[in-house]
């Protein structure tokens, strides 16, 4: 087996309120080999976020872990105290984030915010973070970078912008780099240029697990795709396969959703209702409610999240059949 | 930057002209004559009379006016009715006290209340978060002489500590400038409180977490930055509010300071010192306004054209 | 299959309903969330619900009458007799608190609303609209924050007549300079935010962006500025006693009780502690209740 | 590499708590008050003076009293307020009563070694009325003193002097008060050549120069101002020899700091009479003097206002107050009862004269017999609220009282200024004042309040009887005493008597506590808070 870069085994988060326990993400694994691009795609609210969350040791209290390891470069690191996990983030392992308007400091010049990470994880003086701030900026892309690093966030563009988190997040060299939707709030020229940018990263070693809602940037970009619905994993495989032969109905009804578009005219097909409440889970399978191939026993009783062909599973009684056809 | 400056100097000097005309005018509306309040019970109204028109008060309102500018241009601030010196020498010596006291109050409030505001936001709910916002409840809803006396009581009167009044020493300040503090630093630490709870659930701060910035870190460089704006404006309101004099600490601690200048120009009707002690204030109020204004943008780059 | 599809219609059906009862029930529901999630917020409304029922029904529940003098009981303490004491005239404080009351909540109350509204209004205004408008506000302020406030009083009382109202005017005039600076200040950041200029990008007028984007954002600010204008105004109205605008003697309020109990402080501490724990309780009331009606409004702090 | 940066913030942290408790130590070092240098008198006073110069003020007299001599003095002598000679050696009055001839005491200096003479008075007399001058009133006795003020002649022309040391002065009328007016504070000796030098007589220490046991040597406004004892002085030195009178405005403060050691005499006017029965009589009963604040303090009607002008209201209000139950309740019995105008103290005082006594019922039969309903009168007490918070209980409980016959009196504050105001312009309706006596002579009061129609009304009394007021100007004349003293019970008998123009309370002691220092306080015979430092001696 490759060596793996990011293995999350059985991870467990909820958000405690006063009704009960919010099982965000339920017992939830994921594989990401070195040097390749993994997906997790799943409406909002399906609990991708919170796993990326999870992984980073950045929960929003009152959310928090309760459960599963996560093995980082073949160290467990879900155990480890703060202070030893923060020394991680940033340097072995690094987020971007959606909204690229608010998520630079606002007064402080983006220059500066780069070479915070520098000299966090590096015992550099000031000038030296800065040089490679600035050398990260022309890496990603970032034209006149020298007076671009003086600017502040507000006077730079929504694509620069992420340009400069991309820098912030790469410029330790880090091994895994996770992108919670990273291009969803950029127009489709720019996304196409913080794709490509990232698919160089992933060429020059950098892992990436990446989020999104996006059905087509998993396709142009991931290796592997994690299908998450209500908390879980409920399929996964490689990309090819998933699009030509989805085994869950629930990854079936997105693809529609997105492959109508090509056949242009008639109404959107739509997966119907809504996505269930995590406090109120329906017995049995959570899409049972949504699922046109509902059957009796699968208003009863979990499926397994099995293995219908080789590095591909599936969390359905009636995976098999619809594999074939 | 330079044209702005002159244009608010401009402002500046209207509005001091703008405090000493309504005060003229407040006078007229007032009723109570200076003179009579400065004679006392055992004097008569011919006295009162005759004195009233050798210091040309029954002069018409637009001459007193022209008169008082035209004086104060030339630095002659006129002679206090009621203290009989000059209203500028009357203010060095009681500005040099209330400039000590403003100091002392204003660093023990931002120290205290930026303190407890930050530990309360980022301890939200928590047994410390109502502690602090309790004792900085306290301190808004105590009035400024309880607060004065039992710390007189205890620390000067009962321990010997600190002296009971006067300022000869500087031992003499600590007291006063708690009392005086006090109140200033429960707004403080209720504001930052607030307003750093709102800048936390900003994406920056995660972006902060993310590149591996511990909580102080992003306490300091990044939540604190952002959350002090609204913080700065009240901090300046405070300052201009202690220079220009607290009556209240002053008289329990017999300190020789603006406020109770102020307080007995106005119950006194003495007209030179009320304009004197006014203009001070608002040339304290101007300049401590124009000075947040600036900070403004050397806080935050986005209003940095604007301010 | 059929199983499955009455399900789904049942469901389907109560999203229409939640959909139209909308607003009006909302709010009641914020209420009852806000009532289950934080008792201190539910705790303080209730207080300050009894300390407006104990200034209405003052008359009945007032052991003694407010300005009845008895000099032998002078300055006894909390006891028997009278359950606070009595002041320096002998008089039974719990009535004098009661009866106080009145003037004291409106007066701390009324003028701190209406300096919040003028001083918010003219803050957001100067700091969106910039220019010579911001000068002049802000100018205008700088002399409010100069002008001496007994003087100021003074005139309000010999222009217009020493009246209640006169009293509110006089604490909104002193009042609305300093919360004119502070929002000012806020909106000065706030206006440069994406969602603001996202709103005048598709041509929403002005007034609608300051009431639906700018003032939202204020909010948690003003609240933290009425509970701390609140005593203020309280403390202040007695020094406008003095100068005889508003509450005369015998009667009293509490910003008086306390003024006139400083001079007993060492013998006969109950005389200001007494109206002095009543305004801090008040204010702790509206303090908790502000924050708990922060939390339910303010969509950021909705998820935790 | 991060673990450095947590570490050096770490031990940063702990460097500065190390500091910041090293300062606080350092500052707990207790501070004792410094222990009083022998000689040393220390006293304190709520408001500063507002000058030194005794021209310019009707009440700031502790400098005057103890930096600048008089003709004559008024001394406590066995009980009574006498007049006794001062820089006056000797003084004869001609037999119409109008020139007093003076003998000056030789070998006088001034405090800066120049000799005092006859001119030296002359100086002083004529400056009150040229110089922009409050106490105009005793000169203006003196013939030509009209003309001086009006500036029609150059000199006063009733004064000659004869030589250094001699001098006479010429009144318009006969006044038996003359040499009790002379020992006012207001008629303070100044030195001519002194005066002709300096620029700042009265504001600056150095340049206020007189003769009296002190010399002022520093003034910091609203703060506090010494006295040195005048090595100079023609009479005996006095055991005080430095007074250091500081300005605490707060009486709370003061009266820690004389707890604490730190005063020598604190004047007990200032604290409510309640904190004076709790905190001090038990505790320091035999180091308290008490003295009659010679004065009177009295409620007013203004005759000019509906209700108070008919006598059976003014009878009626009278008649509704418990005097007695005042003095015990707010001033725990530290006041005397008056009943006329004259009060105890003061020469020609009747003591045997009586007057409304407490009778609510006889009020409201009164007032229905007068023709008048339940609760019809009402009229405003304008409440000064710079007042003492004794006077403000007073009001209160006077409208309680008249509130029980169906009075409303209703109790309205002013600020010291608009009070003053209102009440000079004779609108005020009714007030409680108090009196303090300049000089030990009827006039002072008899005269002042009703002495003329312009007078009355500048008091808001606005006594209608013009006869009765013209006899009271004329009292001041009447020269052999038992005369005068018979005019005066006779006008008090009528005014008060029959007319009630104005209801008489009380007059209060004046209650000072000495500190440990301090062995014998004689304070001054009307009961000022200013006293003589002469008058006190220190263990």
């Amino acid at each position: 087996m490759e060596p793996m870069t990011l293995r999350a085994v059985g991870l467990c988060a909820g958000i405690p309120t006063q009704k009960g326990e919010i099982r965000a993400v339920n017992d939830v694994s994921i594989d990401v080999p070195a040097g390749s691009i993994v997906g997790i795609v799943g409406e909002s609210g399906c609990g991708k976020s919170m796993t990326a969350r999870a992984i980073m040791g950045l929960m929003r209290s009152p959310a928090r872990m309760t459960g599963g390891e996560i093995w980082l470069n073949g160290r467990d690191i879900a155990r480890l105290p703060e202070r030893q996990r923060r020394a991680l983030r940033g340097s072995e392992m690094s987020m971007i984030f959606q909204e690229p308007m608010t998520s630079l400091n606002p007064v402080m010049k983006v220059g500066r915010q780069v070479a915070e990470a520098v000299r966090l994880h590096a015992n550099v003086s000031r000038q030296e973070a800065d040089r490679r701030a600035v050398e990260m900026f022309e890496a990603v892309g970032i034209s006149d970078a020298a007076s671009r690093a003086r600017c502040y966030p507000h006077q730079l563009s929504g694509g620069l912008r992420q340009r400069v988190m991309i820098a912030m997040a790469m410029v330790c060299r880090p091994k895994l780099l996770i992108a919670d939707e990273p291009t969803t709030a950029l127009d489709v020229t720019v996304e196409a240029q913080i794709l490509r940018l990232m698919r160089n990263l992933c060429d020059a070693g950098t892992s990436i697990l990446l989020i999104s809602h996006n059905l087509g940037v998993i396709a142009q970009l991931c290796d592997y795709v994690y299908v998450m619905y209500a908390g879980r994993i409920v399929e996964q495989a490689g990309v090819i396969k998933l699009f030509d032969h989805p085994a869950h109905p629930y990854t079936r009804g997105l693809l529609n959703a997105v492959s109508s578009l090509r056949r242009g005219g008639e109404r959107l097909d739509t997966i119907n209702g809504v996505v269930p409440n995590l406090l109120r889970l329906p017995e049995g399978c959570s899409f049972s409610l949504r699922c046109d191939a509902c059957e009796a026993r699968c208003a009863q009783e979990m499926p397994e999240l099995r293995e219908i062909a080789p590095g591909h599973k599936a969390r359905c009684h009636l995976a098999e059949r619809e594999a074939w056809s | 930057m330079k044209q702005s400056l002159l244009r608010r100097f401009i402002q500046a000097v209207i509005v001091l002209l703008g405090v000493a005309l309504m005060i003229f005018i407040m006078l007229r509306v007032v009723p109570g004559n200076p003179v009579a309040t400065m004679m006392g019970e055992h004097a008569d109204i011919d006295t009162i009379q005759r004195m009233t028109a050798e210091l040309g008060l029954d002069q018409p309102i637009h001459v007193q006016f022209a008169r008082y500018v035209l004086d104060a241009l030339r630095g002659d601030f006129g002679t206090s009715y009621s203290m009989g010196k000059p209203v500028s020498q009357l203010m060095a010596a009681a500005f040099g006290n209330t400039l000590a006291l403003a100091v002392a109050a204003a660093l023990f409030a931002w120290v205290v209340g930026i303190a407890c505001g930050i530990v309360a936001a980022v301890r939200k709910n928590g047994l410390l978060d109502h502690l602090f916002m309790g004792f900085s409840l306290l301190g808004v809803s105590m009035p400024v002489f309880m607060v004065a006396m039992l710390l007189q009581y205890v620390f000067a009167y009962h321990l010997h500590w600190l002296p009971i009044s006067g300022v000869d020493s500087w031992k003499g300040y600590i007291l006063p400038a708690i009392a005086l503090g006090w109140n200033s630093a429960g707004s403080v630490a209720r504001l930052v409180r607030s307003t750093l709870l709102d800048v936390l659930q900003q994406d920056y701060i995660d972006t902060a977490r993310a590149k591996g910035r511990g909580q102080p870190g992003i306490l300091v460089l990044h939540a604190l930055r952002n959350a002090m704006l609204p913080v700065m404006t009240m901090m300046a309101m405070q300052l201009s509010s202690l220079l220009s004099g607290a009556v209240i600490t002053e008289t329990v601690f017999s300190i020789n300071g603006i406020g109770r200048l102020a307080v007995q120009a106005i119950s006194g009707r003495d007209i030179p010192l009320l304009q004197g002690t006014a203009l001070f204030t608002t040339l304290v109020v101007v300049l401590g306004n124009l000075l947040a204004d600036s900070l403004y943008a050397v806080l935050d780059p986005r209003i940095r054209r604007e301010a | 299959m059929r199983l499955n599809r009455q399900r789904q219609i049942v469901e389907a059906h109560d999203i229409r309903l939640e959909s139209q009862i909308g607003e009006a029930e909302r709010f009641g529901d914020l209420m009852r969330r806000m009532a289950r999630e934080n008792r201190l917020a539910m705790v303080s409304a209730l207080v300050i619900l009894l300390f407006i029922l104990g200034a209405v029904f003052a008359p009945l529940l007032s052991p003694y009458s407010a300005s009845e003098m008895d000099m032998l009981h002078r300055l006894s303490p909390p006891g028997a007799g009278h359950l606070l004491g009595t002041d320096e005239g002998g008089r039974d404080i719990l009535s004098r608190m009661l009866y106080g009351s009145r003037v004291s909540l409106l007066v701390g109350v009324v003028p701190t609303l209406l300096s919040m509204a003028l001083g918010a209004a003219l803050g957001m205004l100067a700091g969106f609209a910039g220019g010579w408008i911001d000068a002049l506000v802000m100018r205008l302020a700088d002399i409010m924050l100069a002008l001496p406030s007994m003087l100021l009083a003074m005139v309000i009382m010999y222009t217009l007549g020493d009246g209640l109202i006169n009293v509110f005017l006089t604490l909104s005039l002193v009042n609305w300079a300093s919360v004119a600076r502070i929002v000012r200040s806020q909106t000065l950041s706030l206006k440069k935010s994406e969602y603001v200029e996202a709103a005048r990008v598709i041509g929403v007028k002005r007034p609608v962006i300051l009431l639906r984007h700018i003032l939202p954002n204020c909010l948690p600010t003003l609240i933290v500025l009425f509970t701390l204008n609140v005593p203020a105004a309280i403390l202040t109205e007695s020094s406008l006693s003095f100068l005889g605008l508003g509450v005369q003697p015998p009667n009293a309020s509490w910003g008086l009780m306390v003024n006139v109990g400083r001079q007993y402080l060492y013998n006969a501490p109950w005389l200001s502690f007494v109206p002095s724990a009543a305004i801090m309780l008040i204010v702790l009331a509206f303090n908790f209740l502000g924050d708990g009606l922060r939390d339910v409004l303010d969509p950021h702090l909705k998820n935790n | 590499m991060a673990h450095r940066f947590a570490n050096r913030s770490r031990r940063m942290a702990r460097q500065a708590a190390f500091m910041l408790a090293a300062l606080l130590f350092a500052a707990v070092l207790p501070c004792s008050a410094e222990a009083a240098e022998d000689g040393l008198l220390r006293a304190a006073i709520l408001y500063d003076i507002s000058t030194m110069d005794v021209a310019k003020t009707t009440d700031n007299y502790m400098i005057p009293m103890n930096v600048f001599d008089r003709l004559f003095e008024t001394r406590m002598v066995d009980g009574t307020a006498q007049v006794v000679n001062s820089l006056c050696e000797d003084c004869s009055v001609s037999e119409d009563g109008l020139t007093y001839s003076f003998t000056l005491k030789d070998g006088v200096v001034f405090s800066n070694g120049s000799a005092l003479t006859a001119s030296d008075v002359q100086y002083s007399f004529e400056r009150l009325l040229i110089a922009a001058s409050e106490n105009t009133d005793i000169p203006l006795e003196v013939v030509g003193g009209e003309a001086l003020m009006n500036g029609e002649a150059d000199a006063l022309e009733g004064f000659n002097v004869k030589d250094d040391t001699h001098f006479s002065v010429t009144l318009n009328a006969p006044n038996a008060g003359f040499m009790a007016e002379l020992s006012a504070p207001a008629m303070s000796i100044v030195d001519a050549e002194t005066m002709a030098q300096v620029e700042n007589f009265g504001s600056e220490p150095a340049d206020t120069i007189g003769t009296g046991p002190y010399i002022v040597t520093e003034w910091v406004a609203n703060d506090h101002y010494t006295l040195v004892a005048n090595d100079r002085y023609w009479g005996e030195a006095p055991s005080v020899k430095k007074v250091i009178v500081r300005v605490i405005p707060d009486a709370g403060t003061q009266n820690l700091m004389f707890q604490n050691g730190e005063l020598d005499i604190i004047d007990l006017q200032n604290l409510d009479s309640a904190i004076v029965e709790s905190a001090y009589k038990p505790v320091y009963g035999d180091r308290i003097v008490s003295t009659p604040k010679v004065g009177l303090t009295y409620l007013t009607f203004n005759e000019k206002k509906d209700y108070l002008s008919d006598v059976n209201v003014r009878r009626a209000v009278g008649m509704a107050i418990d005097v007695d139950a005042i003095i015990t309740g707010i001033y725990s019995g530290n006041a005397i009862r008056e009943y006329g105008i004259i009060p105890t103290g003061i020469w020609a005082h009747n003591d045997a004269l009586t007057g409304i006594e407490y009778d609510p019922e006889g009020a409201k039969a009164l007032l229905r017999e007068a023709g008048y309903a339940e609760g019809e009168i009402s009229f405003e007490l304008s409440m000064d609220s710079a007042a003492d918070s004794n006077a403000q209980l007073v009001y209160q409980y006077i409208s309680q009282f008249l509130d029980a016959v169906g009075i409303k009196a209703n109790i309205k504050s002013y600020d010291h200024s608009a009070w003053i105001n209102l009440r000079m312009s004779g609108e005020m309706d009714s007030f409680l004042a108090r009196w303090g006596m300049d000089y030990n002579d009827p006039a002072n009061i008899m005269f002042t309040f009703f002495g003329n129609e312009r007078n009355t009304a500048q008091r808001s009394l606005n006594y209608p009887d013009a006869a009765t007021m013209a006899r009271v100007a004329a009292a001041s004349a009447i020269v052999d005493d038992a005369g005068r003293e018979a005019e005066y019970q006779a006008l008090e008998q009528k005014i008060i008597g029959e007319d009630a123009a104005w209801f008489p309370l009380f007059e209060e002691l004046h209650l000072y506590c000495l500190g440990e220092r301090v062995a014998e306080f004689i304070p001054h015979w009307a009961g000022f808070s200013d006293f003589y430092a002469a008058d006190v001696t220190l263990k």
